[in-house]
């Protein structure tokens, strides 16, 4: 068991075992990305029943909910890839915490965008502060901090500590920004729109969008995967391995 | 090398009711290098930036060609290069924008620049940001416009700070030549500068001593 | 931890040398609270209705702008290489440094806000609340402030960044705050989100100096 | 001439190699407008009321909070006392650095505006009234801002005093800028304001760069 | 004095691709004086830096009485002195104030901080704010401390810039002595030792030249 544990350790922080890896993995994956997209998409926009209080409106919701769940997630990602760079210091890990910076960030435009265009046809408007809406907002100025903080430390290793700290001191928080926003707006006076009750999902809308959701982890991954080994290429350039990889 | 005429004359200066220097007089033609020394605190700073035209809380006359140095600035400045204890060299750029920008007042052709830092020991770091150079070569970016700036008057404070031994004995070279082209150096230092012939020492006052 | 005390005493000289460290916040304080009529609409009833909120933010941005120097002097004079040389607890000097922020920018905020309250309108009934309120948040301002400018404190332009960094991580404590004062000016009970308040102060107490400490350490291998 | 020609290009180069100097007031200026309705009311009518007055409250603080550096670094790292050495125009150079300013917050923040206007629920007919007060008063902040820069640019705590010493002379451009905007929100014409903001940018343009320079030159007896 | 035993092995260390040490071996005991030398930019302030604990950029082992810095990292700080390039002198605190907080690591009597003030020439200044103060007698308030603190082991980068010849022989006279006493030094500075007798050298290779 213990053999086992520092054997992953060793291999974790092996870049050159992390391309290996991810060269086997990668065209699976992108595989099953693009199977699952597209499904989820045929049938959500094209296939699944037409919502009766939103019309056809409602299917950027195959975008949306996706985006805004790993954008999320993607934020916790970092913070423990932060987390486990700073313990145990592995460079992997803050190659990987560095990569998904801003592909959560982007995520996370791409809700509030699709979001912003949904709110036009339900509420009228592109933007309230509605709870949900905020607490994604402040999720990327989070984003923006800790990318922000990368950008400024000229020392690499700095840098990295640095966002890492960032991150972690942003992910206790995240659970508390959330909570106080959703308090925030439930107690004071409500607003004059509100998100549309959400009716009880139809099942033939409700699976495209379970693999949509699916589907975008995977996503995730596969970008992260990309981003990472493009920090690998960049920073062991002058390792033999990879001269040899290369020239294989 | 153009003519160069300082006259400072019965220069009075204190500093929080302490005289630094009183009556005295200092003047600078061509070929000549004058070294002003004294111990810690002696005013040696104040009286280099006073005479670059930097510092104008003193009493007394400065005189460029026989004119009131603040009535003929402009053409001083052309004349005369400054060094002070700050290098103004810039952390995020590199030691050739940096050299570009120290040496704008002056039109300098650009392969000339990058002879300078050839010179300076710099060849090959031309393009690193100079937060990523140590200590003296930082330094070493400030001096590298002795070499193409074509001001006659040099003012230098303390150059010597952070250079190595190579660097000491380059800077003390380009201090005699530039002196024997005519040109002339006013400087701080306290570093013994014996080595070149035609140096002339200004000794500053020491500094009072309290009774406990 | 006689260098943490040692600290401690000279920061307070300092700031006793140079009474702009504690003015300056205060001024400012009041300043951008006293814009917002101006900007906006001079009725006092309607005042009275933002008065809470203004001055929140007001107070939040005052405390933002005072945190730049909290450690960047340190840093830049060698101070914090000789304290990290020294090989103390780092803990104890981060709450020490914040304790002395909280000194100089909140106390005298919160002492002064029934000032900006009545210039405001603020309605009677909340100036209580808006003083305990301020006497609770604007130490958990100071301390998730100093991990922000832990972080920033090596660089160059470091004021704004170090506000985007913590801006977020303030919007709790508005939002409890504010909500605080307004309810109080509505004549209902408010001690809910003092309680809220309370318990964010004591986990900031506790763990915002470990994150300080953490990030000074970076300019260790600067 | 050639050294405020070189000094611009360098200001541009290092704002190139460092993009945080102008996305940081941007960020800035959309979080500080973001806290508005958290900390005052989230009804998009009466946000619809305040929203030109935080706008304008936003630009001036990030505005403010991004002069501190102007002339600071300068300061510290010999550049200015370099700049006094050469004897070339002060007027030029302190016109440069405001300009240089300028494109660092004031331009990318009246670009900016738009979506900040949408979020506040500004009213549709004052998009335009906004935008073209942003355009014209930005600059005046920065020039006006720039005397504040270089009054306090060797001085420890800076970014305080700095701000202490200008709001009061942003006020004016304050006023006129938001009462346009109210005015438009309310169908009403505005070109009277933008007019007087138009002849304060011209006198700015003439008599804030002596001011700056005067202020500089304080540095040289240092 | 107490025992001083600090050990380097195998030190490796780059910078931007550059190495600049590689198996090193630095070992430093009571009554010894290392000078670290070499041009500018060969990582002498890395080193010292590295060998305070204030670096962990490095591979290689540092060790104190045979254990890792970082597991006994504070019964060293007690035992050694660290100046660097920066002074950690608050302009805006008067020299006795600014000397006070230096040593507060130790517990020195108030007296002899006075004492020390007078003797790095500073008596008559000790109430004077720090900011009035040249660019030497600021050093020397920094330079103070070495009088009264009682740790046997002293790293000091540069300590000799911007002082005068005075206190450069003041300098060199205190080095000698704690170096009798049974203390070591370990000292970067691109000035001469030669003075003392048990001073060992220690080069650090020359920077790589660039071809153009
Ligand atoms: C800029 C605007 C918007 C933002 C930032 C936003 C944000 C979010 C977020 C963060 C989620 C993730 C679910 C969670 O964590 O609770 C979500 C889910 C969802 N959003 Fe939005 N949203 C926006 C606009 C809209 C609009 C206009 C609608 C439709 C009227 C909508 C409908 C939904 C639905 C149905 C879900 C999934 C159900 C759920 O998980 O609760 N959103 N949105
Ligand atoms: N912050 C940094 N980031 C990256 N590289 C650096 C940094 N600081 C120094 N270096 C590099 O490390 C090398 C050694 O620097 P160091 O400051 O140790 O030199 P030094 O021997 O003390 O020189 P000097 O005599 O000029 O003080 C330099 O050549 C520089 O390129
Ligand atoms: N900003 C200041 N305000 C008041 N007094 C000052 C100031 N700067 C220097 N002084 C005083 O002027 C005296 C001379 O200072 P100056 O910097 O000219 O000395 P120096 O000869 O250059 O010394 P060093 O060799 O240490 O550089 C000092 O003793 C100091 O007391
Ligand atoms: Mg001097
Ligand atoms: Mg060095």
């Amino acid at each position: 068991m213990w053999q086992w544990i520092t054997r992953l350790y060793h291999q974790l922080g092996s870049p050159k075992w992390f391309m290996q890896l991810t060269d086997k993995w990668l065209p699976w994956l992108i595989a099953v990305t693009a199977l699952g997209g597209l499904y989820g998409l045929v049938n959500g926009l094209l296939f699944a029943p037409v919502d009766y209080q939103q019309g056809n409106s409602y299917r950027i919701i195959y975008i949306h909910v996706p985006a805004a769940l790993v954008a999320q997630s993607a934020f916790v990602m970092m913070a423990i890839a932060g987390a486990v760079y700073l313990v145990w210091r592995i460079k992997m890990a803050a190659w990987v915490a560095k990569a998904i910076a801003p592909i959560g960030a982007s995520f996370c435009l791409i809700a509030l965008f699709t979001g912003a265009i949904w709110g036009k046809p339900t509420w009228g408007t592109y933007w309230i502060w509605d709870a949900r809406l905020t607490s994604m907002l402040l999720l990327l100025f989070l984003y923006f901090g800790v990318m922000a903080l990368q950008k400024a430390i000229e020392s690499e290793e700095m840098s990295y500590r640095a966002a890492a700290i960032l991150s972690l001191v942003g992910v206790v928080n995240i659970p508390i920004i959330k909570y106080s926003v959703n308090w925030w707006n439930t107690l004071h006076q409500p607003a004059t729109l509100k998100l549309t009750e959400k009716p009880t999902m139809h099942i033939d809308m409700l699976i495209p969008l379970l693999v949509m959701i699916a589907t975008t982890y995977v996503l995730l991954a596969i970008l992260v995967i990309l981003r990472t080994r493009n920090e690998i290429l960049w920073h062991e350039r002058k390792s033999k391995w990879l001269k040899q990889r290369l020239e294989s | 090398m153009a003519s160069i005429q300082l006259q400072a004359q019965q220069l009075y200066c204190e500093r929080d009711d302490r005289v630094l220097f009183d009556h005295l007089d200092v003047s600078l033609g061509n070929g000549e290098l004058v070294q002003i020394s004294g111990p810690n605190g002696a005013g040696k700073t104040t009286l280099l930036r006073l005479l670059a035209g930097l510092n104008q809380d003193f009493d007394g006359d400065v005189l460029w060609h026989q004119q009131p140095l603040r009535s003929v600035y402009a053409e001083y400045a052309q004349q005369r290069l400054f060094m002070g204890h700050l290098s103004a060299v810039k952390k995020a750029l590199t030691p050739i924008e940096n050299l570009r920008w120290l040496t704008s007042g002056w039109s300098v052709p650009e392969d000339a620049l990058w002879e300078a830092l050839t010179e300076v020991k710099l060849a090959g770091y031309e393009e690193t940001l100079c937060q990523q150079l140590s200590a003296g070569q930082q330094r070493r970016v400030a001096l590298a416009r002795l070499c193409v700036t074509p001001a006659p008057l040099w003012i230098l404070d303390e150059p010597f700070t952070a250079l190595d031994v190579h660097g000491v004995s380059w800077l003390e070279t380009q201090l005699q030549q530039h002196v024997e082209r005519g040109g002339s150096v006013l400087i701080t230092s306290h570093h013994a500068l014996q080595s070149i012939p035609s140096l002339r020492q200004l000794q500053l006052g020491v500094t009072r001593e309290f009774e406990q | 931890m006689s260098l943490t005390r040692a600290t401690l005493r000279r920061d307070f000289i300092l700031v006793a040398r140079n009474p702009g460290e504690w003015l300056n916040p205060l001024m400012f304080f009041l300043m951008v609270a006293a814009m917002f009529p101006l900007a906006v609409d001079q009725d006092p009833r309607f005042l009275a209705k933002i008065a809470g909120g203004v001055i929140w933010v007001s107070a939040l941005l005052a405390t933002l702008l005072s945190l730049d120097a909290l450690f960047k002097m340190d840093v830049d004079d060698g101070s914090l290489e000789q304290w990290l040389a020294s090989g103390e607890s780092m803990f104890a000097m981060a709450l020490g440094k914040a304790l002395v922020h909280w000194c100089v920018s909140g106390l005298p905020l919160t002492l002064m806000s029934p000032l900006l309250a009545m210039m405001l309108a603020l309605p009677d009934d909340a100036y209580a609340a808006l003083f305990y309120s301020l006497a609770i948040g604007t130490p958990i301002l100071s301390l998730l402030g100093a991990v922000g400018a832990a972080l920033t404190a090596g660089l160059r332009s470091g004021g704004l960044l170090l506000s985007l960094l913590i801006l977020p991580l303030y919007v709790p404590v508005l939002i409890f705050a504010s909500s605080a004062v307004y309810h109080a000016g509505l004549g209902m009970p408010y001690a809910g989100q003092l309680g809220f308040l309370g318990a964010m102060l004591a986990l900031a107490v506790c763990f915002t100096p470990l994150a300080v400490a953490a990030a000074l350490k970076l300019n260790l291998s600067r």
